[in-house]
């Protein structure tokens, strides 16, 4: 299955990318993607470990599974207001 | 109703109040948050405001729907700006009528804390001397335990 | 400055609002109060405010000075109607602003307290049944011991 | 000496008088002239025991010594707002 990585401001700078596809085994979880990221290396080897993640814009703890066409994406430390 | 929008053009306060305010009420409280002059004692030029958008607007509606179950009133208003803003302009407000003030006042104190918790979106403060920086924030509250 | 007013004319609470706010302030809240519709369950048609207009002129002014004092900020603006209001009109709107939201909240809500405790200013219910009634008040906090 | 006294809302109709003058001994306080106001009966006599006094726009205890030409308010429970 596929799934659509949103990226964010100094996520989005860091890894020099707002968006990737990740192709992921059926069961997979969001650990399972943020696995996956990490071992593209560079950029993605340095986000920091502390940061949320969002999967079709709900806030989802690690052992969420993911669907095909699934919308997740990585959430730093947020300043709205 | 409550009311919610994530927008990139300029908010007018005075619109958002008027969305509330209805023939039982006898309060209404207005929270306006401006881009200001300084932080931390640096000069600043500007802010850029990046978001998630149609998350941020999700959120947005469902914090609005909280202060409203909170404040016993359906009349709740909040939009929050994206994109570049100049020192003075408006990057959020939230406005709430109720029968009596002090829901109001709770409910219009509830929607900026929690938008400063939990809303998915950014700000890169623009210095005088042409820097610039992403403000530290907070690690969302989102009700989930740690991702890693 | 902080500026206050009590005034027979109608209140504009966009007008108020945009009394306040400098480029250091990151927050700015609105306070206003309306007539409404009814009260303990008895429809209202309208309320006459009555005030002794020189003393509530002078009380308006030391609260807010008080509210500025207290909030760090000297940007609160304050106008209080007298006369005779319609449901939904407008009778008091307050408005500060500060580098921060919780003072900003917090001297709005001292004004409209300190308001209901010592301003001068009496209000008599017209119900639509066609009766009315001087609303019950509080014996003003004024610092000096009962007098008889 | 003489202060104007003032009334307001229930006070004034209970009076029937929105104001007064009344003429008082040197060293008259706040009390003094409650009891010259009480003393004239009818609506004076029913004013409230429990009030405010104001003297120049100023709440002023029963014991505020008072001078000639004071602006002297009674002060019903107050209901600004």
């Amino acid at each position: 299955m596929k799934v659509t990585v949103l990226l964010f401001a100094a996520h989005r700078e860091l890894v020099g990318q707002a968006n990737t596809v990740a192709a992921l085994p059926e069961g997979a979880t969001v650990e399972t993607l943020l696995s996956e990221l990490k071992s593209r290396g560079g950029g993605w080897a340095r986000l920091p470990a502390r940061a949320a993640v969002a999967v079709n814009h709900k806030y989802a703890g690690g052992d969420t599974m993911l669907a095909d066409g699934d919308e997740v994406a990585l959430i730093p430390p947020v300043a709205g207001g | 109703m409550t009311w919610s929008d994530v927008t990139t053009g300029p908010i007018d306060p005075a619109a958002v109040l008027k969305r509330v305010g209805e023939p039982r009420d006898g309060a209404a409280a207005l929270f306006v948050g401006m881009v200001r002059n300084s932080n931390e004692g640096r000069p600043v030029d500007g802010m850029e405001y990046e978001g998630y958008r149609d998350m941020a607007r999700d959120q947005l509606a469902a914090i609005a729907a909280e202060a409203a179950q909170q404040a016993g009133s359906d009349r709740v208003a909040v939009v929050h700006r994206l994109g570049e803003l100049a020192v003075g302009e408006v990057s959020v407000a939230i406005a709430v009528s109720s029968p009596h003030r002090a829901e109001a006042f709770r409910a219009a104190r509830y929607v900026i804390e929690e938008i400063k918790k939990r809303l998915p979106i950014w700000k890169r403060e623009r210095y005088l001397d042409g820097e610039q920086a992403w403000l530290e924030g907070h690690l969302p509250v989102t009700g989930v335990k740690d991702n890693r």
